[in-house]
């Protein structure tokens, strides 16, 4: 089965080309087109999985591109961490694009959603299956379109428009960051393929410096694509694009490949405990300051942006402590709950068609299904007990604990307690107390659209079972199987018990706090902070992130266009225009000495003849 | 042929040639340039005919060269005031610096 | 036959010319039938010369070479001294070249549809003009080179200043003067070559400058190959162009008509890469060794400079002539890496540009014809009205950045690639740039497909039609083909690149 | 020197000359006293006849040995018969056009003088080209001289032609008395007038004074000669009388003077200044030390005829600044002597390209301005669309004076470059300022394109053309590119027929 997946990544493309190139003729049906192709993958996806768990890593790779001597090659890897992001990636896939049948029905480009759907489900697919680095950032630029084109999917709102375009050129500062990091490793290790790459790194080629250097440069390709501190602004604004594609690609996959790249690298950053530092700090920093912004925002989607942001700061902060099985773990379950919540949300807005947490309310009793639906993703992001989250969470906090970063480690504490308190805030905000919505007749979503969130909210609850620290941690054995020495060999991370218990009264902490604000209001809502304090606007402002850009980066590079266009019209051109004019000035002089005066012509020549006569005097024959 | 030297030749057909210039390209009357231009040329016939007798050789061709230069100037002359003539006709005057209507 | 397959190759436009010719001047139809008829057996001979390739003839069988032109009468010393040949020849990068010109002249053919008037004149030196660019990349001695290089000239000023948009007849004398002086320097290193050892063939030469083969006449020394280097590659620095030589360009394409720039864009500015290629590096290695970092310098420099006055363009024609200096800064780059990766990655460059460039400005042809306009302000929401057409727009926007699985990135990839390992200080400072080019072109495109609609363009059945598909859809096949598997393109290259490597000295 | 001595001579070297002396009888006589209403025109063909005869004389005499006559005033040797075919040629053409010159105001009094003022014109330039002595060479000179100045002032009614006239006449006196007096020092110097004799004695010449009396008269004779190829310091009366003389005399003045000029100073430079000694020790000769006063005035003739045709809104005179750039250009390949290999080649070439083009130059601009009264630029107005044929011939010239590839004027220029750069230290200087004179010559060459394609007619008359006048534009746009293309029918020919031009110096 292994030799075939290539065709994973193909049958999505399949859906872009016929959806493209029928023109939006299928319309509505181009959603079956969609849907059977990604499920086609997805059960090709599962095969290769089932068949890797028996079979050891499958590569196959064929001539690219030559240069000179060098082969660069593509083809295509299994091994656990892929074959695992690959049955992700189709499963939310397939279903986001059942879910969108019923969402987007009534679309005008119904069609053009879907064949953006394939492709960027196949640019993902095939972002996994990189068996090289530069084959990796082949799709991982991909990715990037798909992303953009589907942020940008109502071109004709303005906020769509810019919030694509952000996130385009955010992501490219991280990508180009990538490549450098890519080509400097490839200089220093002749190669791009991984394995290569892994030996040389650990048979000591490069310098310690150079390993940080680069390990770091990659690290920036990671920041870009999953929004971390500091390119993180385009990841919420990216929330214009419909939902369920926030559900699919800034939830769950693309925003994760930063993590993947991170863990598929993880080996360079192992070799570099600066570069790890960086990671971690990094993750740590985002997860508490995405969160913190988390607590004041008023759109749902928002706030499951800056929940997105704050959980793969969190994954960062495992994969920089180390706890490579950690950071996958909570990738996987995030991959789950996270995108339930979009779903979710996004069926709360189907049903009352605005985004704002303050016009809404009192949903619980009438949208039946999502309600319970959201309810379970909020429990487990918030690291209720027994639901998937705890259980990567905890996988975290442990391996926070066990690097020693006792800083970080309270950092992550802290995130968590944020946590649950600005998820359940959101929950309680819609669906408990008084309808605040203008829709009176509220209608739950049709069954396309439940269907795939109850299938997100099982996996949701039961998908921390495969690394639990009671029932054995089959998930680490496996993904660290036969690459013991490469990824550290820490299948599991152990800590105190206390820490797991600390960290359920912690999310307990936090919903409490909500339930006690929000739902049953026995707090003021400024109780903590007031909402015109200095500190509430700075939160509501992002910490001006955005503006700082704008009038730092924006105006630099504005002023520079500026002024090199003032050098080409005023100097370059400046320069010809002198030449010209000069060139002009000695025709104009020239003819005005032609006056006509016919001795003058005579005088003229006389002149020279005796100018020729006095130098030929002065210094050629007779006197030298 | 006694004590005038060569030089003294030299530096006549010199002065005469100088004389003949400044004439040619000062003079407003076109009929006096041409006779300048003529002075020029004798002036060469000066040097070619004292070379002839006095020059490092001496030989008898310088003397034909000037024979021939003077037949030619006396041509030269003839079409010269030929021109000026037909130029007189149409514009009445024979001073050459007021013939400038092509310039620039 | 093999020897006169080049021959044929280079003058088969001569047919079309004559068919164009025969033509009365009124008819439209049958006129712009033929001049793209005239296109096409060039396209298929190159094609052909591509299939033998493939198929494993070596390419110098379709040498030739005829005695042409013998200055002076110097028979005593060596009947060969200052003879010119008549010399044609191929290798990979010029059949890459050939089939470059071919496709992009019979593209821009079609594209030639929305040529106004006159299109019996326009059509004739469309075809000199292609004549002149086969030469080109075939010549095989540096007066044959130059002969075609100036046949390129000429038709190019007539239909820059004849067919072009308001301010052409600027355009049209800024880009005769500027490469008039890029072609006065070229001469002038031709001519001195060509006195000092009497010969102009470029192998010949490479042999003599390399190995320090004597001359008869006069020596040329150390310093003279470092001033004949140098100026060879100011005279195709012209032609790139590079900054600071680069403002004709951007009047011509500004002003030049769109199919023009498609030829224009696609293919003659690459005669200057090719230059430096074949007779920079080729002829000089030693001295171009030694002045790569001056190229590469160059090459950043245009590269950002073009960047960001791309960044304030309001004109789509400016952005994209600001991002074609931006683009052949690039080249520079990778010309000045030194390496293989580098080399590679100019000649991928230079080639992908000429697709990327030459659709893009076949797209602000129909653009232009539908709105009449081309600033972007006046633009707007044009994926409402022109779906289409705003999908080609976006994907060559995409493929101009540099996006992977289009031609661009392979090129820019191998080119810092190279750089990397060459000049890693202003590699850093090039990636700049790569940044700045998804900013503008995003701007750009963005600020005319995305957005509200614009009431000026506010009108159904806009989209593309017919014959527009087949120069657009071409194009972007052949982006996307070179860039998903470059070998396609990198296989007949290795050859030439070896050699130049060898001379440069390993790698 | 008797009777017998005179039918010694072998008179046949003489053939051409006399042809053309004959013809030109004939028709002052016809013209003389044929009746009056007769057309006068058809002298043009009796003339042209009169050409083509001496032409196919000369041809058959291509194949004889070198032979001198007249105690060696007269030589038929290599150089004069090379230059001897191109004036024939040039001329021929010229009175073809000549034949066609339809001036508004009308003609026909004169046209009988016209047409033998040319040849006599042409005579003189012929035998300046065979003379092997100052003499001759000074009345071959006068008599192109007086001719021409007839020539310029044929239309006596015409107040520019009068004025062209009297200003050609006295810059042509002055420069005919600078010259004549440099060849009077000169024969000081050597006490003889024969070429091959004054060759031997300056050689010899080792006397400090003596060889500074040969400097001024170097500089006298050059400058004196710079009159006639319209060079700088002498060149400002070309665009006056350009513009005043009838168009075929233009024509005449920039194609057929310019040959004579060129051969005379080749002449004389190449048999008295290349041999004789440069300084007291007779290492270095003369040419060599001081060539950069050639080259210098080379530059600057280029530098001005370029520079200020820019400004000419005038055909003619835009072509006067246009011609005085070519002298400059031929005057490198002069002063570089073509590098020491090229320079025979080089000059011949380069003129024979000059009669190509610049004819069919004149060709065009006569046509239009006998149509239009006018010679200003604006008549080239919409020519393309109006004649295209009309169109491309005259851009074939126009690109040919450019020095654009494909036509003569490139090969030609290739020529004077090589013999710039071949020797050591190469004229990188004078190249220089040749390529871009070149460049800036682009400027105004294309702009005339730029009216003939770009701007609309003015008029809409249709354009009759003369037989004559086709024939002309014919051959020189067949000519343009044929020996631009294949440039070694021409290099072929006077190498097979010329050799080396070894005959040149030693005398029979």
């Amino acid at each position: 089965m292994m030799e075939n997946a290539w065709l994973i990544p193909i049958f999505p493309l399949v859906t872009f080309l016929v959806l493209l190139l029928s023109g939006g003729r299928l319309r509505e049906r181009g959603a079956y087109i969609g849907i059977i192709c990604t499920l086609a993958s997805f059960i090709l996806s599962l095969l290769v999985l089932m068949e890797r768990f028996k079979e050891p890593t499958y590569k196959i790779t064929i001539d690219w591109l030559s240069i000179g001597g060098t082969q660069l090659k593509a083809g295509f890897e299994i091994n656990q961490l892929n074959a695992l992001m690959l049955v992700i990636v189709s499963l939310v896939s397939l279903l986001v694009q059942l879910y969108s049948k019923g969402y987007m029905k009534g679309e005008e480009r119904f069609s053009t959603f879907y064949a953006y759907l394939g492709f960027f489900t196949f640019a993902m697919l095939g972002l996994v299956m990189a068996p090289n680095l530069l084959q990796l950032y082949f799709f991982w630029e991909l990715v990037g379109v798909g992303s953009f084109l589907l942020i940008g999917f109502y071109y004709y709102k303005q906020e769509a428009k810019n919030a694509a375009k952000k996130a385009f050129i955010m992501t490219r500062i991280g990508d180009v960051g990538l490549l450098v990091g890519i080509i400097l490793l490839f200089w220093g290790t002749g190669s791009f393929e991984y394995g290569e790459i892994f030996q040389a790194v650990q048979s000591g080629v490069i310098s310690n410096e150079g390993l940080t250097l680069i390990a770091i440069l990659i690290f920036i390709g990671a920041v870009g694509k999953s929004g971390q501190f500091p390119l993180h602004s385009w990841l919420p604004d990216a929330m214009e694009g419909p939902t369920p594609v926030s559900a699919l690609i800034h939830a769950a996959t693309m925003v994760a490949a930063g993590v993947y790249l991170v863990a598929t690298m993880f080996p360079l950053f192992l070799a570099s405990s600066a570069a790890m530092q960086v990671v971690a700090i990094t993750g740590g920093f985002t997860a508490i300051f995405a969160a913190s912004i988390a607590l004041v925002q008023k759109d749902v989607k928002r706030v499951l942006a800056y929940s997105t942001v704050s959980q793969l700061g969190f994954m960062m902060l495992a994969l920089g402590t180390a706890g490579y099985v950690a950071g996958v773990f909570h990738l996987m379950t995030h991959a789950f709950f996270k995108a339930l919540l979009f779903l979710a949300a996004g069926s709360v807005i189907h049903a009352i068609h605005t985004q704002d947490i303050e016009k809404m309310g009192g949903l619980w009793g009438k949208l039946n299904w999502t309600g319970p639906l959201f309810l379970t993703g909020t429990l487990a992001i918030s690291g209720f007990p027994l639901l998937s989250g705890f259980f990567s969470k905890d996988e975290i906090l442990m391996a926070a604990w066990e690097n020693g970063n006792y800083l970080l480690f309270a950092l992550a504490v802290i995130t968590s307690f944020l946590t649950a308190f600005y998820m359940f805030r959101l929950f309680f905000m819609i669906f408990t107390g008084e309808s605040r919505s203008q829709v009176k007749q509220v209608k739950e979503s049709p069954s396309i659209m439940l269907l795939p969130m109850l299938v997100l909210a099982f996996l949701a609850v039961i998908s921390g079972y495969v690394q639990t620290p009671w029932f054995g941690t089959f998930l680490g054995e496996w993904l660290m199987e036969g690459n013991e020495t490469l990824l550290g060999g820490n299948s599991h991370s152990e800590g105190p018990v206390w820490i797991m218990v600390m960290a359920v009264l912690v999310s307990l902490a936090g919903i409490f706090l909500a339930y006690m604000i929000y739902a049953k209001k026995k707090l003021p809502r400024s109780w903590l902070v007031q909402e015109n304090n200095e500190f509430y606007r700075v939160l509501d402002n992002k910490y001006y992130i955005d503006e700082i850009y704008h009038f730092t980066v924006g105006y630099a590079i504005k002023g520079l266009s500026l002024f090199l266009s003032y050098i080409e019209r005023f100097i370059v051109g400046g320069v010809v225009s002198t030449v010209t004019i000069s060139i002009e000035g000695l025709g104009k002089i020239g003819s005005k000495l032609q006056t006509g005066q016919v001795q003058r012509y005579g005088m003229i020549a006389f002149l020279g003849l005796a100018v020729l006569l006095v130098i030929f005097a002065v210094t050629g024959g007779y006197l030298r | 042929m006694t004590g005038v030297p060569l030089s003294a030749y030299l530096v006549l057909a010199l002065v005469l040639f100088c004389i003949g210039l400044y004439g040619a390209l000062t003079k407003r009357n076109a009929v006096i340039v041409l006779i300048s231009i003529e002075l020029m040329l004798n002036a060469a016939n000066i040097n070619l005919v004292a070379f002839s007798k006095l020059g490092v050789t001496p030989s008898i061709t310088g003397q034909v060269f000037s024979l021939f230069t003077i037949t030619i100037a006396a041509a030269e002359a003839a079409v010269g005031l030929a021109i000026l003539m037909s130029l007189y006709r149409n514009r009445k005057t024979v001073n050459v610096d007021e013939m400038d209507i092509m310039k620039h | 036959m093999n020897v006169y397959l080049l021959s044929l190759l280079v003058f088969s436009p001569l047919l079309g010319i004559v068919m164009v010719a025969l033509m009365p001047k009124k008819e439209e139809r049958t006129i712009k039938q033929f001049g793209f008829f005239g296109t096409l057996p060039p396209l298929f001979l190159s094609f052909f010369l591509c299939s033998q390739y493939y198929s494993g003839v070596a390419l110098s069988l379709f040498d030739i070479k005829v005695n042409w032109i013998r200055f002076g009468n110097l028979e005593v010393y060596d009947p060969k001294l200052f003879t010119v040949n008549f010399e044609l020849g191929l290798d990979g990068l010029s059949l890459i070249f050939i089939l470059l010109t071919t496709i992009i002249s019979s593209l821009a053919a079609i594209a030639s549809i929305y040529i106004k008037q006159e299109w019996k004149g326009y059509y004739l030196l469309f075809l000199i003009l292609e004549i002149g660019m086969l030469g080109v990349f075939t010549a095989e001695n540096l007066i044959l080179f130059f002969i075609f290089f100036e046949m390129t000239l000429i038709p190019a000023f007539f239909l820059i200043g004849r067919w072009g948009f308001l301010e052409r007849e600027k355009a049209s004398y800024s880009f005769l003067i500027y490469n008039g002086i890029g072609s006065a320097v070229l001469l002038v290193v031709i001519l001195i070559l060509f006195a000092r050892t009497g010969t102009t063939n470029i192998a010949a030469l490479t042999q003599m400058m390399t190995m320090g083969g004597v001359s008869l006449f006069a020596p040329i020394s150390g310093s003279m190959k470092y001033g004949l280097c140098l100026a060879f590659l100011i005279a195709f620095a012209v032609k790139l162009p590079v900054f600071p030589f680069h403002s004709w360009m951007v009047r011509v394409h500004a002003e030049a008509p769109p199919s023009i720039v498609m030829i224009h864009a696609g293919v003659l500015l690459k005669i200057g890469a090719y230059g430096i290629i074949r007779f920079g590096m080729g002829i000089f290695p030693e001295q171009y060794k030694s002045l790569a970092f001056t190229v590469v310098l160059f090459g950043v420099l245009s590269f950002l400079y073009g960047a960001f006055l791309a960044l304030v363009q309001t004109d789509f024609k400016l952005v994209l002539a600001y991002s074609s200096i931006s683009h052949m800064g690039i080249v520079m780059m990778g010309l000045g890496a030194l390496n293989e990766a580098g080399i590679q990655g100019a000649i991928f460059q230079v080639i992908s540009h000429g697709l990327i460039a030459a659709l893009l400005f076949f797209l602000v042809g129909v653009l232009y014809e539908r709105t009449g306009t081309t600033m972007l302000p006046k633009l707007g929401g044009l994926a409402k009205s022109m779906p289409v057409f705003s999908g080609f727009m976006l994907a060559c926007g995409m493929a101009s950045l540099g996006l992977p699985g289009m031609s661009g990135f392979i090129s820019e990839f191998m080119v810092f690639l190279g750089l990397f390992k060459s000049q890693p200080t202003l590699a850093a400072v090039g990636v700049i740039g790569l940044i700045l080019t998804a900013v503008y072109i995003l701007r750009a495109v963005m600020l005319m497909t995305f957005g509200k609609t614009n009431s000026l363009v506010e009108k159904e059945k806009w989209d593309l039609k017919g014959l527009e598909f087949v120069p657009a859809l071409v194009l972007l096949g052949l982006i996307i083909s070179v860039g998903v598997y470059p070998n396609l393109l990198g296989g007949p290259l290795q050859g030439t690149i070896e050699a130049m490597m060898l001379a440069l000295g390993g790698r | 020197m008797d009777w017998n001595t005179m039918l010694s001579y072998n008179w046949g070297a003489m053939m051409p000359e006399f042809i053309i002396l004959g013809t030109a009888m004939i028709l002052s006589i016809l013209d003389l006293f044929w009746p009056k209403h007769f057309n006068r025109r058809k002298l043009a063909w009796l003339a042209l006849t009169g050409i083509i005869l001496a032409c196919l004389s000369l041809i058959s005499l291509l194949s004889f040995e070198s032979v001198s006559i007249l105690s060696d005033t007269f030589r038929l040797d290599s150089f004069a018969k090379a230059f001897k075919l191109l004036l024939l040629f040039g001329a021929g053409l010229i009175i073809l056009l000549a034949e066609s010159y339809e001036p508004q105001e009308g003609l026909h009094e004169h046209r009988g003088e016209f047409y033998y003022l040319f040849l006599t014109a042409l005579l003189g330039a012929m035998i300046m080209s065979s003379s092997g002595d100052l003499i001759t060479l000074f009345v071959g000179l006068e008599l192109l001289s007086l001719s021409s100045y007839i020539l310029v002032g044929i239309r006596k009614h015409d107040l520019k032609s009068n004025e062209a006239s009297m200003k050609y006449v006295i810059n042509g006196g002055i420069s005919t008395a600078i010259t004549l007096f440099g060849m009077s020092y000169l024969y000081g110097v050597t006490g003889s007038v024969n070429l091959a004799e004054m060759s031997r004695t300056m050689a010899a010449l080792t006397d400090g004074q003596l060889q500074y009396i040969m400097g001024l008269a170097f500089f006298m004779v050059f400058v004196g000669l710079s009159f006639k190829i319209a060079a700088a310091p002498f060149h400002m009366w070309a665009p006056d009388v350009y513009e005043g003389a009838p168009t075929p005399v233009v024509a005449f003045l920039s194609v057929i003077s310019k040959i004579a000029g060129f051969v005379i100073i080749l002449r004389i430079f190449l048999s008295l200044f290349q041999t004789a000694s440069g300084d007291v020790f007779g290492a270095l000769d003369f040419l060599e030390k001081n060539n950069i006063y050639i080259a210098s005035l080379a530059g600057l003739t280029i530098i001005i005829g370029n520079v200020i045709a820019l400004r000419q809104q005038n055909l003619k005179r835009l072509f006067a600044y246009s011609s005085i750039a070519h002298a400059g250009y031929l005057l490198v390949a002069v002063a570089t002597l073509g590098g020491g290999y090229f320079l025979m080649d080089t000059v011949w070439y380069y003129l024979l390209a000059y009669v190509l083009m610049n004819i069919g130059v004149f060709a065009v601009i006569q046509l239009l301005s006998s149509q239009s009264g006018s010679d200003d630029i604006s008549i080239l107005a919409g020519l393309g669309k109006k004649s295209p044929y009309l169109a491309i011939a005259f851009t074939v010239f126009i690109l040919s004076l450019a020095g654009i590839p494909g036509t003569t004027g490139f090969i030609g220029k290739l020529n004077i470059f090589l013999g710039t750069f071949i020797t050591e230290p190469g004229h990188f200087v004078l190249a220089g300022i040749m390529i871009a004179g070149t460049i800036v010559s682009y400027v105004y060459y294309f702009g005339l394109l730029v009216q003939v394609f770009f701007r609309p007619f003015h008029s809409d008359k249709v354009i009759k053309i003369r037989s004559g006048l086709y024939t002309v534009l014919i051959i020189c746009v067949i000519g343009t590119i044929i020996f631009g293309v294949a440039p070694n029918l021409a290099f072929d020919f006077i190498h097979d027929q010329f050799g080396d031009f070894t005959d040149f110096i030693s005398s029979k």
